[in-house]
């Protein structure tokens, strides 16, 4: 080959390294964005969960008093008779059920009468942002209030857990619904559990490559992106209402055949089981998947029939797997609503479920209401609610990550 | 010495040696993992059975048309006006919405993780985009209308940007599905083998020459199946349009108004609890059916797309 | 070649399938009992094929299935009547990679004798002396009577194989197939094996598929030489004893391959 | 660790059946909601006061559960009511769904399950055949009375007044612009927002502003007509969540909605409420009808469960003693005494 024809290169590396650089930097700006997105989400949440509220009284305490006096300053004898004339009789009368009013500390007392005559009630309330950066403008509006006092209040805080419902924001919480969630996801994953192993032990370890194994195999992937809303109308036909007597507890005489109605905690539980269901199966097949045959042969190889290798070998090893899909699956069940809105959850109730036949209430949902309400004050609840929520969340991911590093060996 | 092993198992006659044994629980157990296997199936029929049952009525009676049914650009079924359109219409303006912002970012992450981020960076952002992924639909219905609605109307003023829109909607769900599909497609690009990078590097390839000239084509399948399910999230994904795209069926084309989209539809109607002989009822198994075969065949295709491109690979 | 000999196992006119490819074509061998019989051949012969139909290991492999008959004892391991968990506990395998269960070495060893109904009777073995047993036969008692709850795969490769051999052994198999047993060791683990090779002959019959043959030639008492045919297809050649088939081997092709004129 | 871990997968199971099992046996305490005898005595057990047979006027003696289901424009005030009733006593527990009043009476009247229903609005006969059908015979109670509310955005500055007929012209689908009702108003599409179908306020807005513009063939409202209009105007939303109509209407200048005077109390501030024909919704128009659009809030039960369900009736028995102390710090005006009186007459009746 003469010098003539050897080919010609031109190295046009300034060129080809500059748009290395810009897409370096533009892949590296999308990724920045998506991870501001996130922080957006959570500061726009945080802001609304904390800030000041002015509180004002249904009935200001300095009505309740002569000129000049507090109620922090009465007697005893004084408080009694203000909370006498006050409340109702059904009231009072609970009220004394044990001790008379005036056997009660001067504390309780004007506890009490806080409490069930001067009713405080939220007025206004202020985002985080706000109250930091005008505090002055918001000091100076309170002031002008009537009867009104300025706190910095925390949404999220121990009574938002332990408090039921209530039409007062100041003592609302999600005690109900989160236990209904709870309830909820204990029957899903007991009944989806076993059966998405079930299933991926089944095509992993039984079918073989045949026709029906194929279908089913296409089915689960197909189930995995059905709509969660369709889950839902199929537990409003089919467990609300085909099955109400089931479903109600009308068999075990937990309501009567008549009115029976299924709109219960096990509907709402199996409705959800069914849709995390293909994830779990999906999650676990690839989790036995990842289980070296070499420990299969090993075991067949020294006569162990196939349930023995399953259940001595693969499902020990694919255990961490399996239980991290079923770790984001719960995390899936716990912040679906719009299956439970279509199945129909309560939207008053403060009673805890006490058993699974119990109408309920799940914390999506109650953030959904809450969301809903005319009042500005149930937004600053519902995100409140949403860091419950979330935290509830994070532990359970946080705990899936554990669980896969900790048992990872393969 | 091996003290007196031979009698350890008791030696049969030869032709006992092999004898299938009786395992009953063996046999027990496979016959229950079988059931477990066939379950899936009778799930999908029954959506199909139970959703086509409760639809019947809807489809059989004397005001359901086929034509008026998918051409129609009313659906007020109170006057019965059963056009789907509308809300067909409006959940097609969010999914492409969503899918504006979550292609280009999902991929783009993708890409980043894992061709140019450290390991240290992709362990930490990558949990970071599934418990992004994890949160609750309601906390972003709830974002969209506290957060993106108000900023969208900043930016092209409340005259043009109604309360409800479709576009916060679709914004905010875009949001929703990029770490989903950032996450598929990440193993994707990861599962495609080093050597074939090796072998661009070797013929003195930048990086980003072989991630787009080896490793996203190696990875299509993956990629194209990550947007597909993408998409078929965004067509069922409920409580942002709930919350954020408005309440009324309407039929347009404009992003700043409100519109309803078929999930919207179905969750507001049956949160009010209509009478279950009502043709309205009914004709949310019907809007179910076809949001049903709607995404079925989305994820049909994308199971085929994988077969096809891993195929050609 | 001509002389029968009645075997511990009979093969006889076996071909095997996966799916429609023929991956073994009339093969008819005995394996003597309380002997080490090799099978040779050049990669892809369907040696390893061969060595795991022998206890129905192939039976994992959906797309596959076999003709002809396998007897043990006489008895047709693939008659419908047999169940292919006993064959295994009678005909043990040893595989080409260790894989000893990600359990503790006590327990990769128990478990097998324990999933096959061990049980403990006075004046015989317990369980831990079972163990204790398997493992001194195995030769590896000593280097790991110290650590018996760790864990199997903290051990060195040759020691892990040793440990599958243990393993093999705890359920009183009579027949051991080895499958390459030591090709994925060094040298000096491969010898240690085949030491216990030929210790584990008084008591065991052992198949051992190997592709080395100075492996072969050192450890075995009979030799089967496979190749391919024109269709892939995997056939006997020459079966006999093994000094026999490394000096004066009968067909050409065997010959070629020992000299390392072919494969 | 494997073996600890699917330990611990095993214990959980156990733990989860066990959990099963307490539930099925503490559940007892909760049915008697079906037999009131036996939980009262299961009462009893539980604590030192011996209370009394149940007495409706006392609801301390009272448990089990009253299910209620309907309006969502009531729900707010029986929500109060039934805090305010456990405050003092109630044992049991109050359920409220707010689904709108169409779907209460659907819950009450056909599958029955509701012990009361929250109305906006009267029953209608074709519900009311529906109870009788599985032997309901329901009884209205009146508790208040609300104003709808016909409001616009604080920035709009063209509509303050509005007659019945221009507003029934605005919600009509033969109308687009605002400038089709007024000359003088602007050239710009009316966004109407509305309660939904299902909800009382609805068929009440359709019966008192739209329905007389439609006249049936006796001369009689023809209501379905005047449905059938509203629905089909343009750019209207509807929403069982008021919150939204709230959000929408407070969104646009051109923008008008009507819900309970309640919600716009809340929202004030966004707000402005058009007055009717001259006349703003106050506790005196409302009452005594110059508003044209306030209308009375209902509760509704039937004798037998009243008879039946010691529980249901003190809950209503206590909702008609206290609602007027509560019903304007929910927003709504109170029904004057002599409907209150005659509620609380018809509850004596069906106790008889």
């Amino acid at each position: 080959m003469g010098e003539n024809h050897a080919p010609v290169f031109i190295a046009n590396l300034v060129s080809r390294n500059r748009s290395e650089r810009i897409w370096k930097n533009l892949l590296q700006i999308s990724t920045l964005i998506g991870i501001i997105f996130l922080i957006v989400l959570l500061l726009n949440i945080i802001n609304q969960s904390f800030g000041y509220v002015a509180i004002g009284y249904r009935v200001p305490p300095a009505k309740l008093v002569g000129p000049g006096q507090t109620l922090e300053n009465l007697d005893i004898p004084q408080l009694a008779g203000i909370l006498r004339q006050r409340v109702s009789p059904g009231l009072l009368k609970q009220l004394e059920n044990d001790t008379p009013l005036e056997q009660f500390s001067q504390v309780n007392l004007v506890n009490l009468v806080m409490a069930k005559i001067a009713k405080p009630e939220v007025v206004k309330t202020w985002s985080f942002w706000q109250s930091l950066s005008m505090r002055e403008e918001i000091k100076q509006e309170v002031g002008q209030l009537p009867e009104t006092r300025l706190v910095f209040f925390s949404w999220v805080r121990p009574d938002l857990v332990s408090n039921s419902q209530s039409s007062n924001p100041l003592i609302a919480g999600v005690r109900t619904a989160l236990l209904g969630s709870l309830w909820i996801i204990l029957i899903a994953i007991m009944v989806a559990f076993p059966l998405g192993v079930g299933t991926a032990i089944y095509l992993e370890e039984y079918a073989g490559d045949n026709h029906i194994s194929k279908v089913i195999r296409t089915n689960i992937n197909n189930l995995a992106g059905v709509p969660s809303i369709i889950y839902g109308m199929l537990g409003l036909a089919v467990f609300v209402r085909n099955l109400a007597q089931l479903t109600s507890g009308a068999w075990l005489g937990f309501s009567s055949p008549e009115t029976a109605n299924g709109r219960t905690i096990v509907s709402a539980g199996l409705t959800l089981a069914l849709l995390v269901l293909p994830l779990i199966i999906i999650n676990a097949r690839e989790a036995i998947k990842s289980v070296p045959d070499t420990l299969r042969q090993a075991s067949y190889g020294i006569g162990a029939t196939r349930w023995q290798t399953i259940w001595h070998h693969v499902l020990p090893n694919s255990i961490p797997g399996i239980l991290t899909g079923t770790i984001l699956a719960i995390s899936r069940a716990l912040g679906e609503s719009a299956p439970l809105v279509v199945i129909g959850a309560s939207t008053y109730i403060t009673v805890d479920p006490a058993n699974v036949f119990s109408r309920f209430t799940a914390l999506p949902i109650q953030i959904y209401q809450w969301t809903s309400r005319p009042q500005a004050e149930f937004r600053n609840l519902a995100a409140g609610a949403i860091l419950v929520l979330l935290t509830l969340l994070l532990s359970i991911n946080a705990a899936a990550i554990v669980l896969r590093n900790r048992y990872k060996r393969y | 010495m091996i003290p007196s092993q031979t009698k350890l198992i008791d030696e049969k006659v030869t032709s006992q040696l092999l004898k299938k044994r009786n395992r009953l629980g063996e046999r027990f157990i496979e016959s229950t993992l079988v059931f477990c296997g066939f379950i899936s199936i009778f799930i999908t029929l029954g959506i199909v059975f139970e959703l086509g049952k409760e639809a019947l009525p809807f489809f059989s009676s004397t005001d359901f048309k086929l034509i008026k049914f998918l051409t129609g650009t009313t659906w007020q079924p109170q006057i019965k006006l059963f056009g789907v359109l509308p809300l067909v219409m409006a959940t097609l303006t969010t999914t492409v919405i969503a899918l504006l912002i979550a292609i280009p970012f999902g991929i783009g992450i993708a890409i980043y993780l894992s061709e140019y981020a450290s390991v240290k960076l992709r362990s930490t952002i990558k949990p970071t985009l599934e418990i992004l992924a994890g949160i609750p639909t309601v906390v972003y219905g709830y974002f969209a209308l506290s957060f993106v609605t108000p900023f969208l109307r900043v930016l092209f003023g409340k005259d043009v940007v109604e309360i409800y829109n479709t576009a916060s909607a679709g914004i905010v769900m875009g949001i929703l599905i990029l770490p989903l599909i950032a996450s598929m497609s990440e193993d994707a690009l990861a599962a495609v083998p080093r050597s074939l990078r090796e072998a661009a590097y070797g013929l003195g390839a930048t990086k980003i020459e072989t991630t787009y000239r080896v490793v996203i084509p190696a990875a299509i399948s993956g990629l194209a199946a990550a947007i597909i399910v993408g998409i078929s999230r965004a067509i069922g994904e409920t409580m942002i349009v709930a919350l954020a795209a408005g309440a009324g069926p309407k039929f347009t084309f404009n992003p700043f108004q409100g519109a309803e989209t078929m999930t919207g539809h179905i969750v507001r109607v049956s949160g009010g609890d209509l009478s279950y002989d009502s043709i309205d009822y009914n004709s949310l198994f019907g809007i179910s059916l076809l949001l049903f075969f709607m995404t079925l065949s989305l994820n049909m295709l994308s199971q085929w797309v994988v077969r096809k491109l891993s195929e050609v690979k | 070649m001509d002389t029968f000999i009645t075997g511990k196992i009979d093969v006889k006119h076996v071909s095997i399938y996966y799916g429609k490819f023929r991956a073994v074509k009339d093969v008819t061998i005995s394996i003597p009992d309380h002997k080490i019989t090799a099978l040779i051949g050049p990669s892809g012969c369907g040696k390893s094929t061969l060595l795991r139909s022998l206890n129905r290991m192939n039976d994992l492999i959906p797309s596959s299935h076999i003709e002809g008959s396998i007897t043990f004892h006489g008895m047709d391991i693939y008659e419908r009547s047999v169940d292919p968990v006993e064959v295994r506990r009678h005909i043990g395998m040893v595989f080409q990679k260790p894989n000893p269960f990600p359990r503790s070495i006590y327990e990769n060893v128990a478990w097998g004798a324990r999933i096959n109904g061990f049980q403990q009777r006075l004046g015989h073995p317990s369980l831990d002396e079972w163990v204790e047993i398997c493992l001194i036969k195995a030769a590896l008692w000593d280097e790991v009577k110290d650590k018996l709850r760790s864990s199997g795969l903290s051990l060195s490769g040759g020691q892990q194989q040793r440990l599958c051999i243990a393993r093999a052994i705890a359920t009183r198999p009579e027949v051991i197939l080895m499958d390459e047993p030591a090709s994925a060791l060094d040298p000096i683990a491969t010898l240690r094996i085949e030491e216990l090779m030929r210790e584990l002959a008084a008591e065991f019959t052992i198949v051992v598929v190997t592709h080395n043959m100075q492996q072969a030639a050192r450890v075995s008492d009979y030799t089967a030489f496979l190749t391919m045919d024109h269709d892939r297809s995997g056939i006997l050649v020459e079966h006999g004893n093994t000094p026999q088939i490394f000096t004066n081997p009968v067909d050409s092709r065997t010959e070629g391959y020992i000299t390392g004129r072919f494969g | 660790m494997a073996k600890k871990l699917s330990l611990g997968i095993k214990l959980m199971v156990v733990a989860g059946l066990m959990l099963s099992a307490c539930s099925l046996a503490a559940a007892p305490a909760e049915a008697p909601a079906v037999v009131p005898a036996t939980e009262v005595s299961l009462v009893s057990m539980e604590t030192s006061v011996a209370p009394a047979s149940p007495d409706i006027n006392d609801p301390a003696t009272l448990s089990g559960m009253v299910i209620t289901a309907g309006s969502s424009t009531v729900f707010p005030l029986s929500e109060v009511m039934a805090e305010r009733f456990k405050e003092e006593g109630f044992r049991g527990e109050v359920t409220i769904d707010s689904i709108g009043t169409g779907a209460g009476f659907e819950r009450f009247c056909v599958t029955g399950e509701t012990d009361i229903s929250n109305a906006s609005r009267k029953i209608k006969d074709s519900e009311l055949e529906k109870c009788k059908a599985i032997n309901r015979n329901p009884i209205q109670f009146r508790v208040g009375t609300d104003a709808l509310a016909v409001v616009v955005s604080s920035e709009n500055d063209f509509l303050t007044d509005v007659t019945v007929a221009e507003l029934g012209k605005i919600f009509s689908s033969s109308t687009v612009k605002w400038s089709d009702v007024r000359p003088e108003w602007p050239n710009e599409d009316i966004l109407r927002f509305s309660p939904g179908t299902d909800s009382g306020t609805f068929d009440y807005f359709v019966e008192a502003v739209l329905g007389p513009n439609f006249k049936n063939a006796d001369g009689k409202a023809d209501l379905e007509a005047a449905k059938a209009d509203i629905l089909g105007s343009s750019n209207i939303q509807f929403s069982e969540d008021d919150n939204v109509l709230v959000q929408g209407v407070e969104g646009s200048k051109y923008a008008i909605g009507y819900f309970g005077f309640a919600y716009y109390m809340e929202n004030q501030a966004a707000l402005k409420a058009v007055s009717l024909e001259g006349v703003s919704p106050d506790m005196v128009t409302a009452e005594d009808g110059t508003y044209k659009l306030a209308r009375p809030l209902f509760i509704y039960s039937d004798a037998s469960i009243i008879k039946s369900k010691p529980e249901v009736a003190g809950f209503i028995s206590f909702y008609l003693t206290y609602v007027n102390d509560e019903i304007q710090s929910v927003g709504y005006f109170p029904a004057s005494q002599a409907a209150l009186d005659e509620a609380k007459a018809a509850l004596a009746e069906a106790l008889k």
